[in-house]
């Protein structure tokens, strides 16, 4: 590195980049003018309420002028506090001026040491906090816990106007069904056929199909009809399946039945 | 605790309060080589491990042997605690609804007695499921031809829908008047199921 | 053991086991209304606790008392048996650790008020990260103008630092007689950087 030495501007040169970087390094460490200041201040090395407000304002107004000096974009922040402190140095310095209103710069000066003394205590806070044992790392929880198992009861309820309602559907629902062909004067053909097969097997001579009809259905005309009809339809039934055989002599003229032997 | 030298080997509480430790943080059975392996130089697992085994005995947790491995498991007899039960309420269906509307007006009332009213048959399941609520029971056996078995509404019955009887239930006529029925149904329907609850208190 | 009478209650003995069973059985904290849940009707959970906390006291797991719930935790001593169990957890950040650390000393605390300390404003990825940990929640809304929220931490940040209560914070007594975790208002708040930092609360 001789020509470093011998050349002395580029030297600089070096050296001031390297100091600028250290700045950049240095305002990017920070968080924000609080901090900064809370370093600068535990560089007096005394109780941070016992701290020279006048000393601090001076060492960080040193510290934004080095700063604009290699060029380095300060945030806002750090400019306006910057402002505050040299405002407030300049009223420290000067006595104080009876007229004016508002807290003195003695109390500003105390709470702004009130202000680094609270930060670098929850800095202690903090540290303290995460010395203590911690879950996972100093002290375990059980390794395999036990699971709840959840069984799950299921309970019905109902209420009385639910019951009362359920009942009333119920009783009513007749009335209110789809309309179905009342039966009672309806022979059906499976009942037709039930009571002709028996007695086709002694009936060896032509006989009316209506003195097939059972008893109580010849009376009335509905009725009579009803059975008569599937009374017919039976007995075509049966002359299909070889049972019976049947003959109507004319036309609309009685139809007779004989089983056949 | 011997903490200091380096070849201390910790006493038997020590080495207990060891296997208690690292049986309980682990997440699986530990082999009694497994924990030998854990503990410091010198130590006696399998000893120390029987003895908290014998320790725990007793308690609500116990130190188990699981094939050849150990660990700490909640004692049988208190595993009833480790179920949560989720009670969950749901409506009770139209079907059994309908079905103990039945037997809270028709009791004693046969099975075929509720089909016949309800014109459908009465699933098992209905049965199984009011009586589990403890809101039907067995009445006395009808003596008819089967003697078939009846069914009564209960005294939790009575509890759950506030009512001191089973006469207290009102009539259609007085659900109709109270605008519980929908519909308009013929005029003949107002007395005939009258007659029907007079005919089913009789029997 | 009692275990026939509807109505009977467990005797202090197996109370003591139950809270036992249930609190070995829960990797997480239970509270003591919680544990009360979990057992038989006229069981004393805080009375069986307190006997079970004294009975385990300097064995090698310890029934720890953390927040307004209890658990069960190995002795901090034996940490350096436990390196497997050891998870790894990403390390928190400056700034997340003193956002922590003024939740936990000035709780409830709003957002503007942590920034009027740190003397920043509060990233919105801490506040994040801290309640993505389950280790500050949002507590009640300070009923000054704008109503803003508050956070306080929660019963799994007691848990994680082994807290019994929030007055064991370490050096709580000594900040507290120190003046530095009253809410010390600003002599005048026009002319102060300070304020400025408030504003950043709104971005």
């Amino acid at each position: 590195m001789a020509d470093d030495l011998s050349e002395g501007p580029v030297r600089d040169a070096v050296a001031d980049r390297l100091a600028a970087e250290a700045l950049i390094v240095d305002v990017a460490g920070f968080e924000g003018p609080l901090d900064l200041l809370l370093r600068l201040a535990q560089t007096q090395k005394v109780d941070l309420r016992k701290i020279s407000v006048t000393d601090l304002a001076r060492q960080y107004l040193a510290f934004v002028k080095r700063a604009r000096e290699m060029r380095i974009e300060l945030a806002a922040d750090y400019l306006v506090m910057a402002a505050w402190l040299a405002f407030l140095k300049s009223r420290l310095l000067l006595p104080p001026d009876p007229e004016e209103e508002g807290p003195s710069a003695e109390e500003q000066a105390a709470h702004l040491a009130f202000q680094l003394e609270r930060l670098e205590a929850m800095r202690r806070a903090a540290a303290a906090l995460m010395a203590r044992d911690q879950l996972g790392r100093d002290v375990f929880a059980r390794g395999a816990p036990e699971g709840v198992a959840r069984t799950r009861r299921v309970t019905y309820t109902a209420t009385l106007l639910d019951l009362m309602q359920a009942y009333a559907r119920t009783r009513t629902r007749d009335e209110f069904r789809p309309f179905v062909m009342d039966r009672d004067d309806v022979w059906t053909m499976e009942e037709a056929l039930d009571r002709l097969r028996p007695l086709i097997g002694n009936a060896t001579i032509w006989t009316d199909l209506a003195a097939f009809l059972p008893e109580g259905w010849d009376g009335d005309a509905a009725r009579r009809r009803s059975a008569t009809a599937s009374t017919f339809a039976a007995a075509l039934e049966l002359a299909r399946d070889g049972r019976l055989h049947l003959e109507q002599a004319d036309m609309f003229g009685p139809i007779r039945i004989r089983g056949r032997t | 605790m011997s903490d200091g030298g380096l070849f201390d080997v910790p006493d038997a509480a020590e080495q207990e309060r060891m296997v208690e430790a690292v049986l309980f943080a682990s997440a699986k059975p530990l082999s009694v080589g497994e924990l030998q392996a854990r503990l410091p130089h010198g130590c006696d697992a399998a000893a120390a491990l029987s003895r908290l085994a014998e320790l725990y005995a007793g308690r609500g947790v116990e130190v188990r042997k699981l094939g050849d491995a150990w660990a700490i498991r909640t004692a049988p007899d208190l595993s009833h605690l480790m179920m949560r039960e989720v009670v969950e309420t749901r409506k009770l269906s139209r079907a059994a609804t309908e079905t103990l509307a039945i037997v809270a007006y028709h009791q004693p009332v046969t099975r075929a007695e509720i089909e016949e009213i309800r014109g459908v048959s009465v699933s098992k399941g209905i049965v199984e499921q009011l009586m589990e609520l403890d809101w039907i029971r067995l009445g006395r056996r009808r003596d008819t031809p089967g003697r078939p078995v009846t069914f009564v509404v209960t005294r939790t019955f009575m509890d759950h829908f506030g009512l001191a009887s089973p006469r207290d239930l009102p009539g259609l006529a007085e659900l109709r008047a109270a605008g519980l029925l929908e519909g308009t149904p013929p005029p003949e329907a107002e007395t005939r199921p009258a007659t029907l609850f007079a005919a089913a208190d009789e029997e």
